[in-house]
């Protein structure tokens, strides 16, 4: 069972995480990423490529359903402006054990970093400025190939 | 052959639109051809493209090298790394 | 911010999740386990040493907190009897950063497996058996040293 | 000495209570040394004791190795390996 969604809305881990947890799984895993408000961000903006988008975090969940036998995978990701605090992004997984559940969730949201078209900017005040990817994103995703 | 090119982030800023549709020149039969084709443009195109290394790409949204062959493709997008999670 | 309990109640991991995102944290990560409804098990039970539990999770807790720089730690375990489906443990954890909430997540139930005086009877029918420990789960706590 | 006695799980339910107050007799220093004097009681004791690699230990609610001092510890726990989370 596979969920992506890309919205402007808002979401709610614990709904999605009570989504993922029927069928029988023992085990759940979740990372969700925030906009953090210690570095003097006012707004952060996500754009995306719309289409491209859905194809690609459906690709990285189906893999991660094959590798590691999952009985769920969902990517949940905000576009638009969201405020410091605010949920970006959501990823779930459900398997029998733990250690797949984990790895699964790792692998997703690392390779959504490296993989999926979004591009973040961020204003500080008046200025803004798009960011720039980092090598330390490519190290992790290449972690799993 | 007319194409579709999308442009995202602050490759789109500077090109000033989203989108446009062109018309292939022959000899532009690759992206890092249509990189240099369009900042042949000048103005925002220039400085869009003018550093090819920081420029990625995809094909009918697949993500492909800069050496990848446009070949009947139906969209180029052109984009910086992508920033997302 | 370290939260331990153990607790006979069921508990709403969507509310554990919100509790640890305040601080600024830029990253959230969870595990859940649950009863698994594949086995035949009827009845889970678990039984525990109330205040060695606590002691050790919350020594558990301030490693991962110290090594990882975790803003917060939530670790929440139901003792007593359980049904298939209802979820066992909580693990929650908050960091400027992804890698370090998910590595600090993953320690905090592969070391809880091996160092909290938890017990598991199961019930399937009329037939009850203690859980026996699992040499797994000792290889997955020795990668945290 | 008046010692503290908890047990749990199968080494409880062998035993037949979850806790007591024992005199430790001289002699009797360590958990390796309490669990084969548990043992030479009989009974259920027998039964829960007889394979002492399957019992784990804790004194004063912190694990230790069988072969640990007793010293002047106040409550000891024996129990088999723990399988929570």
């Amino acid at each position: 069972m596979i969920d992506i969604r890309v919205q402007t809305e808002p979401f709610d881990p614990g709904a999605e995480l009570g989504a993922i947890e029927g069928g029988g799984a023992g085990a759940v895993a979740s990372f969700t990423g925030l906009v953090r408000s210690d570095d003097g961000v006012t707004t952060l903006e996500l754009e995306h490529y719309p289409g491209m988008t859905e194809a690609a975090l459906r690709d990285l969940a189906e893999q991660a359903v094959a590798r590691w036998s999952l009985s769920a995978a969902t990517i949940v990701h905000r576009v638009g402006p969201m405020a410091p605090g605010e949920r970006i992004v959501f990823v779930g997984t459900a398997a029998p054990h733990r250690q797949a559940a984990l790895d699964a969730c790792s692998f997703l949201i690392d390779r959504l970093k490296t993989e999926a078209p979004f591009w973040k900017r961020e204003t500080r005040g008046d200025e803004a400025r798009w960011v720039d990817a980092r090598t330390s994103d490519d190290a992790a995703a290449q972690r799993w190939r | 052959m007319a194409l579709d090119l999308l442009y995202f982030a602050w490759v789109r800023e500077a090109v000033g639109t989203g989108q446009e549709r062109v018309e292939l020149p022959e000899g532009v039969t690759t992206i890092s051809a249509l990189v240099d084709w369009l900042a042949a443009r000048g103005g925002g195109y220039a400085e869009a493209f003018a550093q090819p290394d920081r420029i990625r790409a995809a094909i009918d949204e697949r993500f492909v090298p800069l050496d990848a062959t446009i070949g009947s493709a139906r969209e180029v997008a052109l984009f910086p790394p992508v920033t997302g999670g």
